[in-house]
């Protein structure tokens, strides 16, 4: 071999990698780097990152427990002993929001891994695929796309009967058909690629290209919509638990109580404004860490 | 005995009343261990004929063998053992989620082939990478770079033909020079057959002993590398691509006809 | 929450017009198929709606049997279908109202409110849009993102409540709950339903003027979400388009940044951002539940649901259906637009 | 060729450089040059700096760009310290830049004639209609077969070589003084291209305009231009006229005339630049 | 600011599903009822006992005490103009049993069907009504359920039938519209958005002074407030506790409480084995924390009662002093053997004050180890599983109590002649929890048609004794009561007990 070799690109900056693992990590790295350069990213990457402590060490942080009922003192105004108020049972208000946060994590991540495994490989075999069988999956997630996404979850809840893993499973069938869609988008966008013919033209089999080649491209797409999505899902679940369909008492989920304390909110302010401002935080720390995942990993959606 | 055959080669795409043919009767043969050049404007249908010998179309009529066998319209194992392809666009050619090792063991696990490792490590040593490049990603890699591991990825099955689609028309002209003598280099050492195809007659020049010109899906004239030289080929149209090879004046453009 | 995607439907091949209606028929059936069967598993009775939870068996009965509901589910949808291909959506099983009768009521209502809101939310939402893309990066743009994710992660129902208590409470610029004064109810003629219609052509201005007062402040807490999912998007077309060669061309030309920005990125998303607004319209329809029970909206939404939890599955297809057909619709109107506005796809 | 002496463009010491998030990339290292009323060439390998001064004389660089010259004058002209409203007076009208593919820069929602219509409207205080008029003629000059028709259309309806020509006479329409040609045919075939680089040559010389021809053929702007700036990482390693370019000076030239596979010398082997860190500095 | 001679009324109107006075659920239907219709009799709203006259200028009761006869006054119109005969009245009644709708079953109590009601209800000229009892029973009762049933109300009859279609008596018609004589004419009724009806000029007792009364469909409590804050509306329904309190402070603004028949109860399903052991069902009974829930979560939805019997009726018993005591409930547990408590779960109604009292029954349950879930639902999910005897426990309320008479509450909730599933008894609690208790039955029967008032008493008293001990399977907690929150000026608004609030008399004093 006598061709001399020479580098006409900058030299990539981290040098070469040694192994897989490492070049996994230097590139995990990179991203991590970019990501942390947006403020406002970091910032929601904060509160996540505070809503998994708090939900870790609930016990801990919580200085009443959430479920004890203390009748002589209902509706306190926050003070030093309930630093944001009690509620109409005398519950302490900041303990029920630090163990709510738990349900959140549950509802949050339960429908995630129902939403964005489905979501994932319908679109990306429909898109694949084509001709029939993506017909017949499209005309599915028509149905589902049409049917009026809090009514749906409505009906699945009035079918199942209310609480939280109805309500889990209501949003889950709510939420996968934008997720197969985007998949699917993702994968037509992919499946005339160079790449993809050339592993075709390897003799791969159909499976082997969905799996190793073209869900790992529509991952990250998927991952930064799913990010999103649970701000939504925490809506939602919040709005089921307003209608008084989501979590049950004495659950601390943060919609329910929201729902149960907006009857003393003219008065007692606090019984809405606490939940209600840590779902805000809580939705706006997703929505913001998933904007800024996209400009990390989906620089073309910008 | 010739190594690729083709006769009588039609391909149309659409159906019904939108259909349009893309091939037109296309007839050559390339021996074995000759380097055959496909030359022709853009949409003349080179693509085409590359992506149905490898095996990406099949609704085309006519007949293809390679090594006397017919093919199929079926993609077997064993076809892509002998025939593999080099794409155009070295950006978009290589997973940007896998690294040079991913790609290029990818297909030694299609087909089950043992000592992956050793593999790797001697195609790297033939296209000219350093081992350590094995745990890149595509964008740590420069455009030549990647032509390189692409053209790995092919050699790695240890095919017979190369099908070589515009492999450095997205390169610099010095970069060029280096994968136009590597795959040279690559042919002498290992008695493949190419063919080439490219819209830079100098290209062709270079590597191909024959070269085909194509026009609107039909091949217009067919001839031996060493007949460009120097010489004025018979057909119009060739005879501008040499022309324009050589240099650019005034008067070429003449008779002025409108695009 | 609503998500949006872009229509399925615009695979911009024409796929010819019978192909498509019959997706639609195949995609309001499966619908509709949907609906009825949880309608069925669902453990709501609409015969003790009917009777009340004191009646006796006999009665109970006596109602079972006229809602045809002792037949087998297939029978049951099989008449339904029949009914439907005559134009018959049946009666409401409470009221024994025919279902279009109801729809026709409750919708313009909600036609009204999703109207105001999705131009509230276009015409906040697009220039807010166009701002964070051309400032991409600097502090407007980062402005523009908390604000537009705000309105994606507030609670609507909360807003709503909020919103209540401080401008028709407190400061008393908005009406309160419903529609209009009672006052005024009955005033004026309807014509369309749309109020803000009918007492405009009635010449009635000062019930105009107090159904706006009551209208703007649930249309602008609905809007918002759509406004929030509208600006992002547009600054994403935007920033689409402005990376794109021919704005330099339009640069080169020497044209001033306004009119690189507005005569010719903003024309190019132009379409797609029509097929935005008539999806975020759809969702807005849908999504006027909340804020229909927060304010006392004599709307779709509310009848929706106080149907689906009466077990009143007949006025629940028919807005099933509706909402269906709407989407379709709005898709296939997206689709036009395509049509017609984008010369790449003529 | 005539080759006028006051230079219409005069820069010295050109410096770009691109905040990126992994600091200062320095993309353009102190380049000079003169422009007169003649076709200058800017060859190089990719990335090596030529679209960026291109677009810089434009002011066309993005926000992350920092530059910098000892002198930038076109004409009377400081361009560095032109305000943004007088540089819209410059672009298009005494300046303008033909960019590399047609199918991408024009406007897919525009008519072409109103696309060719709006450059000159920009700059001239007339009615639609004579700009519409003055685009047809534009079109015929062009050489276009059937302007009226062509007028209606749509970009995505025309062929490359028409789109390229389109351009042309969108960017010459003001009867510009320079004209910068960003590769404005490597998006073309071989036959079209030379129809298109002909238009181009016959303009520019019937006007007297001073021409900027970014390119990497060396064979072609060999015979095409007058003058050749060869760049290498953001610097000008050699400037000399076209017709002496066998006779260049620098390895760097010289190897990527060598590097050209030819047609008329088949050779076994090309030989491959060896890049040489002192021309960094040079 | 309201004008002055509307009344607005803001409400939910979510259960308002038909005008049709026989086919009439829920109390709000009733009030407007009453309003659009005549009866015959009414109730005393104060001395709730007395029976007051109304379209029936007098009554007489039989010796046999097997008939009623009614004298009607003269010279009453319908809205429609025609002349209100017994004729209408008879025709009323039986349309009712034909129909065979939700409020037929109270008189299928008393022994009318279908088949009997044109024999057993006549009227043998313009002026007279007569009723006869098919079955043995206290007439009072019927008198009772006259005045306080809307299934009761005088029917134009012609202008019904004009409106009939296919023999359903005029039901469609009736389900949007109105055939009455009432102080009020109805005029428009969009569902869930508004009910309008205006006076008539007409009206036997005289035109009333309130030109128009409106109806406005509102759930939530806070929208109720702020609108009767800013006087946007003259009376609210249904307000929530905390609004009310709130309301209570308001100078501007009146709170007005009226006792109702139904109870608050917690209701056990003694077809659940668990439940079968009466020593669980007394362990229950004392794991309810009476006090609590009547201080922090009945105030304005009802008042502290033990007994099956209506709270203030002369049989009613002392209140039995069930209270919060888990160590005896644990005793009891352990003795039935549940030492560590069991698993259960309540149906509730998701609304307060149930889910409140369920909340606390789950709180106190759980000291004695006892782990129940909460099931939430509708009324009709709750209901539906309660008439399908497929509860555990359930957190409701009932009770009849229209009528000011023990039999009244004690047939709804304790009397269950029939256990079987097959008996299909759904309209008494009694039978949905399954709990059956002979004597207590006999008793029941005896009271009901025992002629002297003295005697039928010491019976009453001597089930809500037997209840006592055997320990029933339904336990009330709260007498309910109702809430109105009206503007200070509004003048004569009183709530009435059976839900027939009169709007005729209101005013507005400004
Ligand atoms: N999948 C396809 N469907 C429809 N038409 C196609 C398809 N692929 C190629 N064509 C058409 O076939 C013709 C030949 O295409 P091909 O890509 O073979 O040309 P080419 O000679 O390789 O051109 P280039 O030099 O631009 O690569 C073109 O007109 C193209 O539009
Ligand atoms: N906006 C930018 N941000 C950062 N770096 C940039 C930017 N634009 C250009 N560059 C860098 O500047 C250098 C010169 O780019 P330029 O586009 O001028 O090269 P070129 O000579 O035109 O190459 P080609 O022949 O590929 O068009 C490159 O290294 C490029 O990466
Ligand atoms: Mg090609
Ligand atoms: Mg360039």
């Amino acid at each position: 071999m006598t061709a001399t070799m020479t580098i006409t690109a900058p030299k990539p900056a981290n040098g070469s990698p040694q192994s897989s693992a490492q070049a996994l990590r230097q590139n995990l790295a990179r991203s991590l780097k970019k990501l942390l350069r947006n403020p406002l990213s970091v910032a929601g990457l904060l509160v996540i990152l505070g809503l998994l402590l708090v939900a870790a060490f609930a016990p801990w942080v919580a200085t009443h427990n959430p479920l004890a009922q203390d009748l002589a003192n209902t509706l306190k105004a926050p003070s030093a002993e309930h630093w944001f108020g009690t509620d109409e049972y005398g519950r302490d208000i900041f303990s029920r929001l630090v163990y709510g946060s738990r349900v959140t994590l549950y509802i949050i991540s339960l429908v995630t891994v129902i939403v964005g495994p489905v979501g994932l490989a319908v679109g990306v075999v429909s898109g694949y695929f084509g001709g029939w069988i993506d017909t017949v999956f499209m005309r599915i997630t028509d149905i589902f796309v049409s049917f009026p996404g809090l009514v749906l979850a409505l009906a699945f809840v009035a079918a199942l009967g209310p609480g939280l893993d109805h309500a889990v499973i209501a949003i889950a069938l709510t939420s996968w058909p934008p997720i197969a869609r985007l998949a699917r988008a993702e994968t037509l966008s992919l499946r005339r690629a160079d790449y993809i013919v050339a592993v075709q033209l390897q003799g791969a089999s159909s499976l082997r290209i969905l799996l190793r080649h073209v869900t790992p491209m529509c991952l990250s797409s998927v991952v930064v919509r799913l990010t999103m999505n649970m701000a939504g899902i925490i809506l939602t679940a919040a709005g089921l638990g307003f209608l008084g369909l989501g979590a049950q008492p004495p659950v601390p989920e943060w919609g329910a109580m929201i729902s149960a304390g907006r009857r003393y909110m003219l008065e007692c302010w606090w019984l809405v404004a606490m939940p209600g401002m840590a779902i805000m935080m809580v939705s706006l720390a997703f929505n913001l860490f998933g904007d800024g995942m996209r400009d990390v990993l989906d620089p073309r959606s910008e | 005995m010739a190594m690729i055959e083709v006769e009588g080669l039609n391909l149309s795409f659409g159906e019904g009343a939108e259909a349009t043919q893309v091939l037109h009767d296309v007839c050559f043969q390339v021996g074995d261990g000759e380097a055959f050049g496909l030359v022709g404007e853009s949409g003349s249908g080179k693509t085409t004929v590359l992506r149905c010998l490898a095996g990406q179309y099949n609704h085309w009529r006519g007949r293809l063998s390679i090594h006397g066998e017919g093919l199929g319209r079926k993609l077997d194992h064993a076809r892509c053992r002998k025939v593999q392809m080099v794409f155009q666009d070295p950006y978009g050619s290589l997973h940007p989620r896998h690294t040079v090792e991913t790609a290029l063991a990818e297909p030694l696990a299609i087909h089950g082939m043992d000592r992956r490792s050793e593999r790797i490590d001697s195609i790297l040593g033939k296209v000219g990478l350093p081992a350590n490049f094995r745990y890149r990603y595509p964008h740590q890699l420069s455009g030549g770079q990647r032509q390189r591991v692409a053209i790995a990825r092919a050699l790695i099955l240890e095919p017979r033909i190369l099908l070589l689609d515009e492999p450095t028309s997205a390169l610099d002209v010095s970069v060029q020079a280096e994968i136009l003598n590597l795959l040279a280099d690559l042919r002498v050492r290992d008695g493949l057959t190419y063919l080439l195809v490219t819209h830079d007659l100098g290209v062709v020049a270079h590597l191909c002993d024959r070269v085909a010109v194509m026009q609107q899906g039909r091949i217009v004239d067919l001839l031996e590398t060493s007949a460009i030289v120097g010489s004025q080929p018979a057909h119009p149209y060739t005879r501008m691509l040499v022309e324009a090879s050589r240099h650019y004046s005034r008067d070429m453009a003449n008779p002025p006809v409108a695009a | 929450m609503t998500t949006l995607a872009l229509p399925a439907f615009s695979s911009r091949r024409m796929g010819g017009l019978g192909r498509r209606l019959a997706i639609v028929a195949v995609t309001l059936l499966g619908l509709l198929a949907m609906t009825f069967f949880i309608g069925r598993v669902m453990p709501l009775d609409p015969v003790l709606s009917i009777v009340g939870s004191d009646a006796d068996h006999s009665t109970y009965e006596q109602v079972y049997k006229q809602l045809g509901l002792d037949q087998p589910l297939y029978v049951q949808f099989g008449y339904y279908l029949r009914d439907l291909l005559h134009g018959d959506l049946g009666r409401s099983l409470m009221s024994g109202n025919p279902v279009t009768t109801d729809i026709l009521r409750v919708f313009p209502a909600t036609i009204e409110l999703a109207t105001l809101a999705i131009l509230f939310g276009t015409c906040v939402g697009v220039p807010l849009g166009v701002f964070a893309a051309t400032h991409k990066g600097r502090l407007g743009d980062q402005v523009v993102r908390v604000i537009s994710l705000c309105g994606y992660s507030v609670p609507v129902f909360w807003f709503g409540m909020m919103g209540l208590i401080i401008f028709y409470a407190w400061l008393g610029w908005a009406g309160g709950a419903g529609r209009v004064d009672l006052a005024y109810d009955g005033l004026v003629q309807s014509r369309t339903g749309l109020l803000l219609i009918d007492s405009a052509l009635a010449g009635e201005w000062e019930v105009f003027r107090n159904a706006l007062k009551y209208i703007t402040l649930p249309a602008c807490i609905l809007g918002l979400h759509s406004m929030a999912y509208i600006a992002r998007m547009t600054r994403s077309f935007m920033l689409n388009q402005l990376n794109q060669e021919y704005i330099i061309t339009a640069r080169v030309k020497g044209l001033s940044e306004r009119e690189v920005i507005w005569n010719h990125a903003f024309r190019n998303i132009l379409v797609q951002l029509l097929t935005i607004v008539a999806l975020a319209y759809g969702s807005l329809l849908e999504g006027a539940v909340l804020i229909e029970t927060v304010f006392a909206w004599p709307g779709f939404g509310s009848y929706l649901t106080s149907s689906l939890l009466l077990g009143d599955m007949n006025a629940v297809m028919g807005c099933v259906l509706l909402i269906g057909i709407i989407f379709v619709t709005l898709n296939l109107v997206a689709d036009a637009l395509y049509q017609v506005f984008d010369p790449r796809t003529r | 060729m005539n080759t006028s002496h006051a230079p219409m463009l005069d820069v010295q010491d050109l410096r770009i450089a691109f905040r990126t998030g992994e600091g200062l990339v320095e993309a353009v290292r102190g380049v000079s040059f003169q422009l007169g009323r003649e076709k200058l060439a800017i060859v190089g390998e990719s990335g090596s700096g030529k679209s960026t001064v291109g677009r810089s004389l434009l002011r066309l660089h993005p926000r992350s760009a920092l530059i910098s010259a000892t002198k930038m004058r076109f004409g009377e002209l400081d361009l560095l310290a032109c305000s943004e409203r007088e540089m819209q007076t410059v672009r298009g009208r005494r300046m303008s830049m033909i960019m590399q593919d047609p199918k991408y820069s024009l406007n897919p929602v525009m008519r072409v004639g109103d696309q060719i219509a709006e450059a000159y409207l920009t700059h001239h205080r007339v009615p639609k209609k004579e700009a519409l008029d003055k685009a047809l003629a534009m079109l015929e000059t062009v050489r276009i077969r059937d302007p009226q028709r062509v007028m209606r259309m749509y970009p995505h309806e025309v062929s490359g070589g028409m789109g390229q020509r389109i351009m042309i006479a969108m960017m010459l329409i003001t009867d510009p003084e320079v004209v910068i040609a960003d590769e404005p045919t490597s998006a073309l075939d071989v036959s079209v291209r030379l129809q298109v680089l002909a238009t181009l040559d016959d303009l520019v010389s019937q006007r007297g305009l001073g021409l900027i021809f970014i390119s990497h053929d060396l064979n072609l702007v060999r015979h095409f231009c007058d003058r050749v700036l060869v760049m290498y990482a953001g610097r000008v390693v050699e400037s000399i006229a076209a017709c002496d370019l066998e006779q260049a000076q620098h390895p760097y030239t010289r190897g990527l005339l060598a590097a050209l596979p030819s047609v008329d010398e088949r050779r076994e082997r090309l030989p491959v630049l060896q890049r040489d860190p002192a021309w960094l500095a040079a | 600011k309201t004008p002055s001679d509307q009344l607005i009324i803001g409400m939910s109107m979510n259960n308002l599903l038909s005008l049709d006075p026989a086919g009439a659920t829920g109390n709000d239907v009733v009030e407007i009822n009453a309003n659009l219709y005549d009866s015959l009799v009414e109730l005393d709203p104060v001395n709730t006992y007395k029976v007051m006259p109304a379209l029936a200028e007098s009554w007489a009761i039989a010796d046999d005490k097997r008939s009623i006869t009614f004298k009607l006054r003269r010279g009453v119109k319908f809205h429609s103009g025609n002349p209100l005969t017994a004729q209408d009245a008879a025709w009323s009644l039986q349309r009712v049993l034909k129909l065979n709708l939700a409020l037929a079953s109270v008189w299928k109590g008393y022994g009318f069907t279908a088949q009997n009601a044109e024999t057993s209800i006549q009227a043998p000229d313009a002026q007279t009504l007569v009723i006869r009892l098919p079955e043995a029973t206290d007439p009072k009762l019927v008198i009772y359920t006259l005045a306080t049933s809307v299934s009761a109300v005088v029917l134009d009859s012609k202008k019904v039938m004009a409106n009939e279609k296919d023999g359903d008596l005029g039901r469609t018609w009736l389900t949007t519209n109105e055939a009455g004589s009432g102080p009020f004419v109805f005029n428009e009724w969009r569902q869930k958005d508004v009910l309008m009806m205006t006076r008539f000029d007409g009206y036997w007792r005289g035109a009333p002074k309130l030109r128009r009364v409106l109806l406005r469909h509102m759930t939530e409590s806070q929208t109720l407030r702020l609108m009767l804050e800013r006087g946007d509306i003259d009376v609210a329904n249904g307000m929530s506790v905390p609004d009310v309190e709130a309301m209570k402070k308001n100078p501007a603004i009146v709170v007005e409480s009226v006792q109702r028949g139904n109870v608050y109860y917690v209701a056990m399903s003694v077809k659940d084995q668990k439940f079968a052991d009466k020593r669980v069902r007394q362990a229950i009974r004392s794991l309810i924390d009476y006090d609590g829930i009547n201080k922090t979560v009945m105030p304005n939805y009802g008042v502290f009662h033990q007994r099956p019997v209506a709270l203030g009726l002369p049989a009613t018993l002392p209140e039995p002093g069930y209270r919060l005591d888990v160590p005896a409930a644990k005793k009891l547990l352990a003795e039935a053997g549940f030492p560590n408590g069991f698993k259960t779960s309540i149906r509730v109604l998701s609304d307060p004050p149930f889910i409140n009292i369920a909340t606390s029954l789950q709180s106190t349950l759980a000291l004695a180890g006892i782990d129940a879930s909460v099931i939430p639902g509708t009324g009709n999910q709750v209901y539906g599983a309660m008439r399908d005897r497929s509860f555990e426990i359930i957190v409701g309320r009932g009770g009849g109590g229209a009528e000011p008479h023990p039999h009244s509450n004690l047939r709804s909730l304790v009397y269950n002649p029939d256990n079987r599933d097959e008996a299909k008894l759904t309209n008494f609690q009694g039978w949905r929890t399954s709990f059956i208790s002979p004597e207590i039955n006999a008793l029941i029967e005896k009271a009901e048609v025992e002629a002297d008032e003295k005697k039928q008493l010491a019976m009453y008293q001597d089930v809500q004794k037997l209840y006592d001990q055997q320990v029933g399977a339904i336990q009330p907690v709260s007498q309910m009561i109702d809430t109105v929150v009206l503007q200070k000026d509004i003048r004569n608004f009183r709530g009435h007990p059976a839900a027939t609030t009169h709007w005729r008399d209101v005013y507005k004093q400004r």
